[in-house]
């Protein structure tokens, strides 16, 4: 905010003089737009990359046909689902049934406050923004019940209360995995937080107290998942069992709201898991911060939450879905007791080595680069026999 | 000694029902229950009660419809009742027809009839297993396997012109040669499959934790309550019993390929559970290119002779009455046939499905199961609603 | 307790495996083929619409008794002695006077059993497989000819080359109506 | 075991309930008196020679023209253990044709027995869920005797084309399906 207001004020000059309200108006309700936009739109690019992605790795093209490479698609598809007609069937509770997509895609909208885009680029920067955060993500689950249950139909219910009981339970342990990041950091800040990653990839927190902060990543990372209803959580909607769990009575627009929700949180898990642990606005090396006088932050953080979410589009197109009690077994059996170890040894150690472990240094770098190396090599392999079978076949 | 499982302990009665438990109806339209299934859950929340399944949505009339063309004209009918596996199901009444008058085939359309049934085998397999897979919340496998499938359909197609409903087994023949090339094409196609399709598949869906512990435990169906029910095919041995017709009454000259009968071994829980059932067809599939490796070798050894060669000018058994079973993809396929001697229609036809006989039990092993594993359920016992509903 | 990590480390590295072999497929070749733009090249053995030569049809029948739903209609009277004698293409004299022959290509099963028993391989099923229409009646050819040119000498007698069995599949049929004929009920030869 | 020997094993056991048998048959069978089919049964499957533990099929077949007019009811049997295969049919009157249950013996029995019940209309008596399975539960009749006709209408749609709507369609006029279709009742029946 204060960022837009020096924005404001250094490209109108005339404006400081304005009275106050305007300024805090305009600071405010400027960001607000560009975020709301930013992010309202993001779930067209999101589907469209899930449709490809998914057609890829089970050797289909997926959409072709609308635009060139069947880019406008997904614009299709929102305009289509914006003029269908919205259908109430016969026994809803009609005022529950309008409200419960605006409180959910509310719930998801609402973290974007905090999120930092760089070191001044944020809208809000609330001394409890991890807090915030998880509170209000879970409010989408007072409107994924109140959908299930206005709707009138068994699935629908079936859906709602599968997906309370998995949010409840996933809460606590991504909470607890948090935890251990906001000990290191000494701060609720997102700011803050991001702060003491600097200095390039071996600072993230994600390599800090190795091997315990990756694993206390994929905690929150899997609880994460679970929290967005992806597979293999996905058993609110799971499509082969419930039909389409808690949204199976909705159509047209309230429907797309329910779409534009679940990428939303998707965005929204994925930029906090970067800015908890992969360093935020932060980029792998502190030569890459910036070119000349732009800053690069709000790219690297984009770049890090776009790789979060193509791991999420990867695992669901790789794994089946749990049961549920299976589910709550990883919850409350698996993830749970991991994430109360982690907080208890982290904080032991913050207490004792607050800079981390001394290999910290060594083997952030060593990591990624192996990584890396793994999925090129892949990548590689794969594409030339590819080719080598297109050859074949055609010979 | 009556059955321990008597069929009226599992009577449905609604007058009973608490006031916690809910009727869930689940189908005709819904995605996982591969056809019009209608399946009536009580459900006490996530647990199911009990379970009656309504089957009937697709019935065709086929038994009536037999009676109404003559034998030849039969065979595109029998093509309907599996769709996913028609070669298995003209087969069947190929052999029952030609039993009943007596007419042998020669070597080459045995081996051929071998090969289309294993290839055909190989592409139902695929797809019980792939939607196995979309039913437990997997869809890349079953893309992949459908992928090969499509490979299958096509050397169906260049064989005989169809891709789903062959006409392809005759009374006395096969309605086509194997064209130019085909074991070549043939080898190819299994190539692929042996070196890429089928490791993938056990690393991406079957090797997997998650599916692993979805279906391991549930849906156990003990060796008795199999074989009052008739569970068939890889239903039964995925209980573990080894019992596969094309070992224990060989047609087609089935004892001439070396092939192993894949059990249900109870690898992770115990035996005849939805994952035993699964992995046996997967298995199946393995075996199955190893017969077609086999009979693709004596198909380009033995000599040709006209697949129309003894197919009868006009298909009139005199009066009897068979019933002849083949080992369908699926299970056992039974074909009662009643000739009267006297037209050229049959005078009754009657389909035992393995399909029908394994969703009869179907109420049985859902009791106490949670929905989620009721799909995993249908999914493992591999129904396909034509032939239930023929 | 060893189960528990057992379990954790099973799961985990199965997840890892199948992420591997998904992130193979990501970059291999897509199977897809774009329908309108390529096509599938058919097989010559396809089987898809009927088609019927009517010049060489004798009006016997076979097909019909054959069909096992009844899709094909065929009425036909004798022919005058006093017409001119007139052959299918593979010499066999027609005598028989083929007003309706109508084919529901709605109700065909493509099963092929009408092909074989034609004397005169009038009938066979060409590899052309657009023909969905918006109307279901669209689909009920009519097959009879007022104005058929048929073989007014006997190509065997003649000693010419006899034609190969099954003519270059034509173009598609036009469905027009017979002008005459009324429209016939199911009818055996 | 062969068709012989199983044939003499119930004979010795049963004697007249035994009423006939063709051993020369594709598939062997033996015909049962219908009071004494659920014991035979029972002894099938109980009897260590004969362990008849799975029955593979049951079928109903319709005789209206034998004399007296009849229907039959055919059960394949199968045994694991030995391998062996028999039938075994029951004679049933054609005009009340009933038939003691032998779902208790095997299970699946009782869906083979429904859809006997519903395509034929044989009574099993002693059955625990005698319901129609294939047809609609308001069907009327049994499609599967021989003397079935289908009937013009079910809840007011037309079952089958009638000759004025293929006439119709065939001159080229959109004919409807369903209760949406408006066509007169059939006069041409009453003619």
């Amino acid at each position: 905010m204060e960022f837009t207001y020096g924005l404001l004020t250094g490209l109108i000059p005339g404006l400081a003089g304005a009275p106050s309200w305007v300024l805090v108006a305009l600071g405010g309700l400027i960001p607000a737009f560009i975020t709301f936009n930013f992010v309202g739109l993001g779930p067209i690019i999101y589907v469209y990359a899930e449709r490809k992605i998914s057609a890829f790795m089970q050797d289909r093209l997926g959409p072709m046909r609308v635009g060139p490479y069947g880019l406008l698609q997904t614009i299709a598809d929102a305009i289509k689902l914006l003029f269908k007609e919205a259908i109430f069937p016969a026994g809803v509770d009609k005022l529950l049934f309008l409200v419960a997509p605006i409180i959910v895609v509310t719930g998801s909208f609402l973290p974007f406050v905090v999120i930092p885009w760089g070191a001044r680029l944020q809208a809000v920067d609330l001394n409890v923004g991890v807090f915030y955060v998880s509170a209000v993500s879970s409010l989408a689950t007072v409107g994924l019940i109140m959908a299930g249950w206005a709707s009138d139909n068994k699935y629908a219910l079936f859906g709602a209360m599968r997906s309370a009981a998995q949010i409840v339970s996933y809460e606590i342990p991504s909470v607890m995995a948090l935890l251990t990041v906001v000990m290191m950091a000494g701060s609720l800040s997102l700011q803050d937080i991001v702060r003491g990653q600097a200095g390039g990839l071996q600072n993230w927190y994600l390599f800090r107290y190795f091997p315990l902060m990756p694993i206390a990543f994929l905690t929150f990372f899997t609880a994460g998942l679970a929290e967005c209803n992806r597979t293999p959580f996905d058993i609110p909607e799971a499509e082969s069992e419930l039909v389409a769990g808690f949204h199976t009575e909705y159509s047209g627009f309230f429907f797309a709201m329910f779409f534009l929700a679940e990428y939303t949180e998707m965005f929204v898990i994925s930029s906090v898991a970067s800015v908890l642990f992969l360093g935020g606005f932060h980029a792998p090396h502190p030569s890459l911060q910036a070119i000349g006088a732009l800053g690069l932050g709000w790219f690297w953080l984009l770049l890090k939450a776009w790789f979060l979410i193509f791991v999420m589009m990867w695992l669901r197109w790789t794994l089946p879905r749990l049961r549920v009690d299976q589910l709550m077994h990883v919850a409350w059996k698996v993830l749970l007791p991991i994430s109360f170890v982690l907080v208890v040894v982290v904080g032991g150690l913050v207490l004792k080595w607050p800079a981390g472990f001394p290999w910290d240094r060594w083997v952030g770098w060593p990591i990624t680069l192996v990584l890396m190396g793994f999925l090129i090599v892949g990548m590689i392999r794969a594409i030339s026999w590819s080719r080598r079978r297109t050859e074949e076949l055609l010979a | 000694m009556a059955s321990e499982h008597r069929a009226a302990d599992y009577a449905w009665d609604v007058g009973e029902i608490d006031t916690d438990e809910m009727i869930l109806n689940m189908g005709p339209q819904h995605p996982a229950t591969h056809g019009v299934l209608r399946i009536e859950l009580r459900t006490d929340g996530e647990v199911v009660k009990a379970a009656r399944p309504h089957i009937g949505y697709l019935h065709r009339c086929f038994e009536k419809h037999a009676e109404n063309v003559d034998y030849p004209g039969v065979i595109p009918y029998t093509d309907r009742m599996d769709y996913v596996a028609s070669m298995g199901n003209s087969l069947g009444y190929a052999l029952a027809v030609e039993k009943l008058m007596g007419i042998e085939v020669s070597p080459y359309v045995q081996i051929i009839r071998v090969i289309v049934a294993e290839l055909q085998r190989i592409a139902s397999h695929c797809v019980a297993v792939g939607t196995y897979g979309m039913d437990i919340g997997a869809f890349t496998p079953f893309l992949h396997l459908l992928r090969d499938r499509e490979k299958i359909l096509d050397l169906f197609e260049w064989t005989c012109g169809a891709r789903l409903l062959y006409n392809y087994n005759w009374v006395g023949g096969v309605s086509h040669d194997l064209p130019e090339g085909f074991p070549r094409a043939c080898r190819d196609f299994l190539r692929e499959f042996d070196a890429i399709t089928f490791p993938e598949l056990m690393e991406l869906l079957i090797g997997n934790k998650i599916f692993v512990k979805r279906t391991a435990n549930i849906g156990v169906c003990p060796v008795p309550l199999a074989v009052s029910f008739d569970l068939t095919g890889p239903n039964l041995r995925g209980s573990g019993v080894p019992r596969d017709l094309r070992k224990d009454a060989p047609y087609c000259g089935y004892q001439n390929y070396d092939f192993a009968v894949c059990l249900g071994k109870g690898d992770y829980g115990p035996t005849g559970s939805c994952f035993d059932r699964n992995l046996v067809r997967a298995r199946e599939m393995a075996e199955s290119s190893k017969i077609l490796h086999q009979a693709v070798e004596a198909l380009e050894k033995t000599e040709k002779t006209d697949v129309h060669e003894k197919v009868p000018k006009r298909v009139k058994p005199a009066a009897g009455e068979i019933y002849f079973r083949t080992e369908a993809p699926r299970g056992q396929l039974g074909y009662y046939i009643v000739a009267d001697g006297t037209g050229v229609n049959p005078y009754r036809v009657k389909v035992k499905s393995p399909c029908f006989t394994a969703m009869s039990v179907f109420h049985i092993l859902a009791r106490g199961m949670m929905i989620a594993d009721i799909i995993a359920l249908i999914g493992s016992l591999d129904i396909v609603l034509g032939e239930i509903d023929r | 307790m060893k189960r528990w990590f057992t379990d954790l480390w099973e799961g985990f590295w199965t997840v890892v495996i199948g992420m591997k072999v998904t992130w193979r497929h990501l970059f291999t070749r897509s199977v897809t083929l774009q329908y309108p733009d390529v096509k599938w090249q058919l097989p010559p053995r396809t089987r898809m619409r009927l088609f019927m030569k009517y010049e060489d049809c004798i009006g016997c029948g076979q097909c019909v008794r054959a069909c096992p739903v009844s899709c094909i209609y065929l009425k036909a009277d004798k022919r005058p002695t006093t017409e001119p004698a007139i052959f299918a293409a593979n010499g066999q004299p027609i005598k028989l006077d083929v007003h309706v022959f109508d084919i529901d290509m709605s109700l065909c099963c493509y099963c092929n059993l009408c092909t074989y028993p034609c004397p005169t391989d009038c009938i066979y099923m060409t590899p052309e497989y657009e023909f969905a229409t918006t109307d279901l009646t669209h689909h009920l050819y009519h097959f009879a000819k007022k104005d058929a040119k048929f073989l007014t000498l006997n190509p065997k007698a003649a000693a010419a080359p006899p034609k190969p069995a099954p003519p270059a599949p034509p173009a598609a049929p036009a469905p027009q109506a017979p002008p005459s004929p009324p429209p016939a009920s199911p009818a055996g030869a | 075991m062969d068709a012989k020997a199983v044939h003499e094993r119930l004979k010795q056991k049963f004697g007249e309930k035994i009423t006939g048998a063709n051993l020369e048959a594709a598939s062997p069978f033996a015909v049962v008196a219908v009071e004494a089919i659920e014991e035979v049964a029972v002894f099938c499957k109980a009897d260590p020679d004969l362990a008849f533990d799975n029955l593979m099929c049951l079928a109903g077949v319709d005789f209206p023209k034998e004399t007296p007019a009849r229907m039959e009811v055919v059960y394949h049997l199968l045994s694991y253990p030995h391998g062996h295969t028999f039938a075994l049919k029951v004679h049933v009157p054609r005009d009340s044709p009933a038939v003691p249950t032998v779902e208790n013996v095997w299970g699946v029995a009782n869906w083979h027995e429904r859809e006997a019940y519903d395509l034929l209309g044989i009574v099993f008596t002693g059955h625990s869920d005698l319901r129609r399975i294939l047809l609609p539960d308001d069907w009327v009749g049994h499609p599967l005797r021989k003397d079935w006709t289908d009937p013009d209408f079910y809840n007011g749609m037309h079952v089958k084309p009638t000759p004025q709507m293929a006439d119709r369609a065939m001159g080229g006029e959109k004919i409807g399906v369903g209760p949406f279709d408006f066509t007169p009742p059939n006069a041409h029946i009453a003619d």
